[in-house]
């Protein structure tokens, strides 16, 4: 099973790669863009078959490792 | 007096700053494998700059779960003093053992060079080798080193007189120009609530050695010295 | 034997061979080895084996030419770098490395992953890494590519040697519009090593394990035309990037692990498995040693799933190494590499039939003879056309570019001269702790651990010199070097060259390549200077336009009392700034007359070797007594950039006059690019004038250090202020272009 | 409008950080991980209204910046 773990920093954490890409993307002529903000996309190939418990599982690894629950948000997905 | 430094896969620092205490204390360190669980009887632990576990995912993050760790927050609650030096900045934040959290550089650039700090703190047992204000010259050299924190703890750490060094030009003053990569106030070091855990950017042990440029880092090793060997 | 390696013999024809890059002569000659086609395993590895790149077929008849020997050499070229003992029982080993292609469609993995290989090519001699250094060539700044190849290529080289934890202390960075489309990335790294603990990689003893050690192999840098071949479209997947990605974490423990592996009585012979993977070798390691070698590819540790045996073969992954174990010791290894969290596996053994014999589900899926292939790889006698010698340009027919002071801001902010500390803040040069110079002067110097010496070390090339005049230009690119490590006071003892070209089966780029040994082993000989290692890159060429001609050359010296060296900052006010070596004015190929008067033309200014080392000997002898603390060589630009160079180092100004009498036009005596000249400052230069008269050597007192701007008598003065914005600012300002973001 | 981006490693090549992440969670006692795989997750808001238009617009920064094309493969979804 396969599951998809979106980290994103929380609201009012500042993001200087987000800021800068923003940047970039305005000097390269486009125009009409706002806010930029980056994030991970993590996908974890896990044995685990049982949906619920993949996602116990994977919140345990963000808690654990995968997000720093300082500075970030987590969303996880999973599917067979 | 011991100190021991601490060795994960990807430190790079950890003799760099072995030779310095060395220099200053008279006794190699011990050097403490992540791996380990337990430590021996020590005056303070070190965790050296350099790219643990690659820096992958975040800075710090897998080493703050290594076995080790549970041991070095276990004597930093004790009062064990706890210097973290650039990425071992890092891994205390990521461990929780200091507020706040190292982001991308604001160039997002790497950024090797000396850089003038302001002592803000020289109460500490890591600092009262300079005088409150003293402008000093130390280098930095990451690639994440914005420190970040919320509101609320930004308050606490001014008013607790807890930021340790600032990063300020030749006249002391914070400016956004004397900032290497963005940090929230000019940061560059904290202290814990008790005082007894730094966490740094810059890198004291490179500016030890009259031959490499200057001596501003050894003052504090010295002083660490002292307070160790009392 | 040959049913069962039947299986895929039929796919192979000549015209794979060609796709593969054999000539039909060379295929031939396949056929007549082995006497049946190759299948096609045997085929890839034939094909890279017999490449430009493994045999250095078009360059070895000129390479044997290069002097290679010296008292102090302890290994030449022919194995992973150059050994050279440095005293107190230790050595020193180093290497530069291209990875010209993989940084041009890459540019982050492509120069990372070059900083990789070539730190592999060091310790796996049983060095440690103690410094890298970079030479970039990139197309001119106005190239809609430039600016991205920049920003990539020097974070790629500063996140990986940052990572790795070496200090990455010089480099040489240039831009010429004919490295529009094929720009140069050679990295160059210096380890130090126990002189009787080196580590070579002839395999011996007849049924020793042959162990890998390292990261896993995958699908990385497998070519593209040979992907594309029916026998590979079977995943019919989208076209697979043959990019490779460097992983400095893993390189950092595989330095560690092996260090650490070392110091055990275990290893017999060991080699990292670079261009050409697993097949270069195992392949050179039993022919280095006479003997035969068996592999189960089933051993090999694997990342992707159904990899056939020409894929495990060919792979180019990083971070891995082969090594042959002496027998019963495989346990200490596995335990070493098992701590460091790395990948362990006897992949198979030494044999005494003087084949390689591959193993793969249990089928043998080549077969090959290594003497024979080895010995019958192609060396070609490539035709070559001399570069017609340029007639000298009269320092007395160019007109002034304008007022002395003008043209001296424009050149200190043009793209060769500019300061290149955008790039080297963004290198880790301290790290280790013992940077003793840092990037910024003319050699870097980094302490040897835990003593009072020091390497110093560079690394130069003047490549429009080069296609003006090869000979002319190989010998100055050595001269350079050699003058670089002097200028800081440091004994030159060997180098390490970068042969980076057009296509060699053009009768002139093999013209310019002959010209530029013949130079460079005339420099070599004259200064006692040896080539100990080196790489050559050919076919640097987009739509039929070649490089410059660039053999770029990485020095090595000591530094004996790091009580004694020099650098290139004014220190103190009121110093008497002394010129030595002779000043002529010369033009021809000079920055000025490219930069300001839009002209390349003339001959390259000649190098006059005996007056080099006379000069130079001079000079490190000042330094060496103490004499002096401030020294720097005339190179790029001429004396008043050099003397701008100085003051902005220091940040103290100076006041000079040119002398009465002169050769040549005042522009030309001021920023023509004589060779063999150092700038020194003294408190009282009588001494200094007296000594150099006795030894031969021309000297003349410039004017007085002081003050915070640059005063030339009868042209003005500029402030340090304006020079600085115009040195310092012109790589920011470019850089700072959007089309430069990388993130990674 | 607000467009997300999914900018990930081709199959095939070599990612480090995914492979580390594995290492770790293994070692965190987390059973049955097999491979992982780290990817950037951008969000960018834009002025564009019309969906076509803005997912073009995305798909432009895409190619001169947000993705490395050589080793890198990007998807677009924005919504309203
Ligand atoms: N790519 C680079 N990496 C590190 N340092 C560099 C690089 N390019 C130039 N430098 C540094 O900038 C300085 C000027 O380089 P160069 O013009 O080659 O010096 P020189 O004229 O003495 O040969 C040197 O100290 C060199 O080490
Ligand atoms: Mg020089």
């Amino acid at each position: 099973m396969k599951a998809r773990v979106h980290v994103t920093l929380k609201n009012g954490v500042l993001d200087p790669q987000g800021k800068a890409i923003g940047h970039a993307l305005g000097s390269l002529g486009f125009s009409g863009v706002g806010e930029v903000r980056q994030g991970k996309f993590i996908e974890i190939e896990i044995a685990e078959s049982d949906a619920a418990k993949a996602k116990a599982q994977v919140k345990d690894m963000c808690e654990k490792l995968l997000a720093n629950t300082v500075i970030e948000d987590y969303r996880i997905d999973v599917d067979a | 007096m011991k100190a021991a430094v601490i060795v994960f896969p990807g430190s790079n620092c950890d003799r760099d700053v072995a030779v310095a205490l060395e220099q200053s204390m008279g006794r190699a360190p011990a050097m403490i494998w992540h791996g380990e669980s337990e430590l021996p009887k020590l005056d303070l632990i070190v965790i050296p700059g350099g790219f643990s576990y690659g820096d992958y995912l975040r800075c710090g993050a897998m080493a703050a779960h290594s076995p080790i760790m549970r041991e070095v927050k276990a004597r930093a609650a004790k009062g064990t003093l706890v210097l973290g030096i650039c990425n071992g900045f890092q891994v205390l934040t990521e461990a929780q053992l200091l507020p706040g959290a190292l982001m991308r550089n604001a160039s997002l650039k790497f950024v090797c060079k000396d850089v003038q700090l302001k002592v803000e703190n020289a109460k500490s047992s890591f600092t009262r080798g300079y005088k409150a204000g003293q402008v000093v010259q130390i280098p930095v050299a990451h690639g994440d080193g914005n420190y970040f924190a919320d509101g609320e703890t930004l308050r606490r750490l001014k008013g607790e007189g807890r930021v340790a060094f600032r990063y300020v030009d030749a006249n002391g003053k914070a400016t956004d120009d004397a900032n290497p990569n963005g940090s929230i106030d000019n940061i560059a070091g904290i202290l814990n609530e008790k005082g007894n855990v730094l966490g740094m950017m810059p890198h004291p042990e490179r500016l030890s050695d009259p031959l490499l440029g200057g001596t501003d880092g050894r003052t504090m090793f010295e002083a660490l010295a002292k307070v160790v060997l009392a | 034997m040959n049913s069962t390696l039947a299986r895929d013999t039929a796919t192979v024809t000549p015209e794979i061979a060609a796709e593969h890059g054999l000539s039909p002569a060379e295929y031939e000659r396949v056929l007549q080895i082995l006497g049946r086609a190759p299948n096609l395993t045997e085929l890839g590895i034939f094909s890279v084996m017999w490449s430009e790149h493994c045999s250095y077929k078009s360059s070895k008849v000129w390479l044997k030419k290069l002097p290679t020997t010296a008292p102090w050499v302890i290994c030449g070229p022919g194995e992973n770098a150059g050994v050279i003992d440095i005293g107190d029982g230790l050595a020193c080993i180093f290497k530069m490395e291209s990875h010209n292609h993989p940084s041009f469609i890459e540019p982050y993995q492509g120069a990372a992953t070059g900083v990789g290989g070539i730190l592999r090519d060091v310790f796996t001699m049983g060095a440690r890494p103690v410094a890298n250094l970079n030479a970039l060539r990139f197309g001119a700044p106005d190239h809609p590519r430039t600016r991205h190849l920049v920003a990539g290529v020097v974070a790629g080289i500063g996140g990986y040697g940052n990572c790795v934890g070496v200090p990455t202390v010089g480099g040489n960075t240039a831009f010429d519009p004919s490295y529009n489309g094929n720009i140069l990335v050679n990295a160059m790294t210096v380890g130090v090593a126990d002189a009787d603990r080196i580590f070579y990689s002839a395999a011996s003893g007849v049924g020793n394990p042959v162990v890998y050690v390292g990261s896993k192999t995958g699908r990385d840098g497998i070519h593209g035309a040979t992907m594309a071949s029916a026998e590979f479209d079977e995943q019919a997947e989208a076209k697979r990037p043959t990019v490779q990605v460097g992983d400095p974490f893993t390189e950092k423990l595989l330095i560690e692990a092996c260090l650490e592996l070392m110091a055990e009585d275990v290893i017999v012979a060991i080699q990292d498995m670079g261009a050409a993977g697993l097949t270069s070798s195992s392949f050179e390691m039993a022919s280095k040693g006479g003997m035969g070698v068996e592999v189960d590819l089933d051993k090999v540790p694997v990342r992707e799933r159904a990899m056939t045996a020409y894929e495990i073969m060919l792979s180019e992954s990083q971070e891995r190494m082969l090594m042959i174990l002496k027998p019963g010791r495989e346990n200490v290894a596995r335990r070493i590499f098992q701590k460091w969290e790395l990948d362990f596996a006897v992949i198979g053994k030494l044999t005494d039939t003087g084949r390689m014999v591959l193993k793969h589900h249990g089928e043998t899926v080549a077969d090959l003879p290594i003497a024979p292939l080895a010995d019958s790889a192609p060396q070609y006698e490539r035709p070559y056309l001399p570069t017609p010698k340029p007639a000298a340009l009269d320092p007395a027919s160019v007109k002034s570019a304008g007022a002395p002071l003008d043209s001296l801001k424009t050149l200190m902010a043009a793209p060769d001269l500019a300061s290149k500390r955008w790039i080297w803040e963004q290198y880790d040069h301290m790290v280790m702790g013992d940077t003793v110079v840092r990037p910024g002067g003319d050699a870097s110097i980094v302490r040897i651990h835990g003593t009072e010496r020091g390497l110093a070390m560079t690394a130069d090339c003047t490549p429009r010199y080069c296609v003006a005049d090869p000979s002319e230009g190989g010998k100055q690119a050595v001269a350079e070097a050699w003058r670089n490590l002097t200028a800081v006071g440091a004994r030159p003892l060997a180098i390490t060259d970068n042969m980076n070209f057009g296509n060699p089966e053009k009768p002139e780029i093999m013209g310019q390549f002959a010209g530029c040994i013949e130079g460079m082993r005339d420099a070599c000989l004259a200064l006692d200077f040896p080539v100990v290692s080196g790489n050559v890159s050919l076919y640097n060429e987009t739509s039929g336009k070649a490089i410059l001609p660039t053999p770029m050359i990485g020095a090595v010296g000591t530094v004996e009392d790091l009580d004694n060296f020099a650098t290139a900052d004014f220190r103190r006010d009121g110093e008497s700034i002394v010129l030595l070596g002779e000043t002529k004015g010369h033009l021809g190929r000079s920055v000025y007359l490219r930069d300001l008067l839009g002209r390349d033309e003339g001959a390259p200014p000649p190098v006059d070797l005996a007056a080099e080392r006379r000069n130079g000997d001079f000079v490190r002898g000042l330094i060496e007594s103490g004499d002096i603390v401030t020294c720097h060589d005339v190179a790029d630009g001429g004396l008043l950039v050099a003397i701008a160079e100085m003051a902005l180092a220091g940040g103290i100004g100076a006041e000079i006059a040119a002398p009465d009498a002169l050769p040549c036009p005042l522009h030309a005596w001021l920023f023509g690019e004589d060779q063999g000249r150092y700038l020194v400052t003294v408190r009282n230069p009588e001494t200094v004038l007296q000594q150099a008269r006795e030894a031969g050597v021309p000297a003349f007192v410039l004017g007085r250090t002081g003050g915070d701007a640059l005063t030339l008598a009868g042209a003005g003065t500029i402030s340090l202020g304006e020079l600085r914005q115009a040195h310092e600012g012109w790589l920011p300002r470019y850089m700072a272009a959007p089309d430069a973001l990388t993130q990674v």
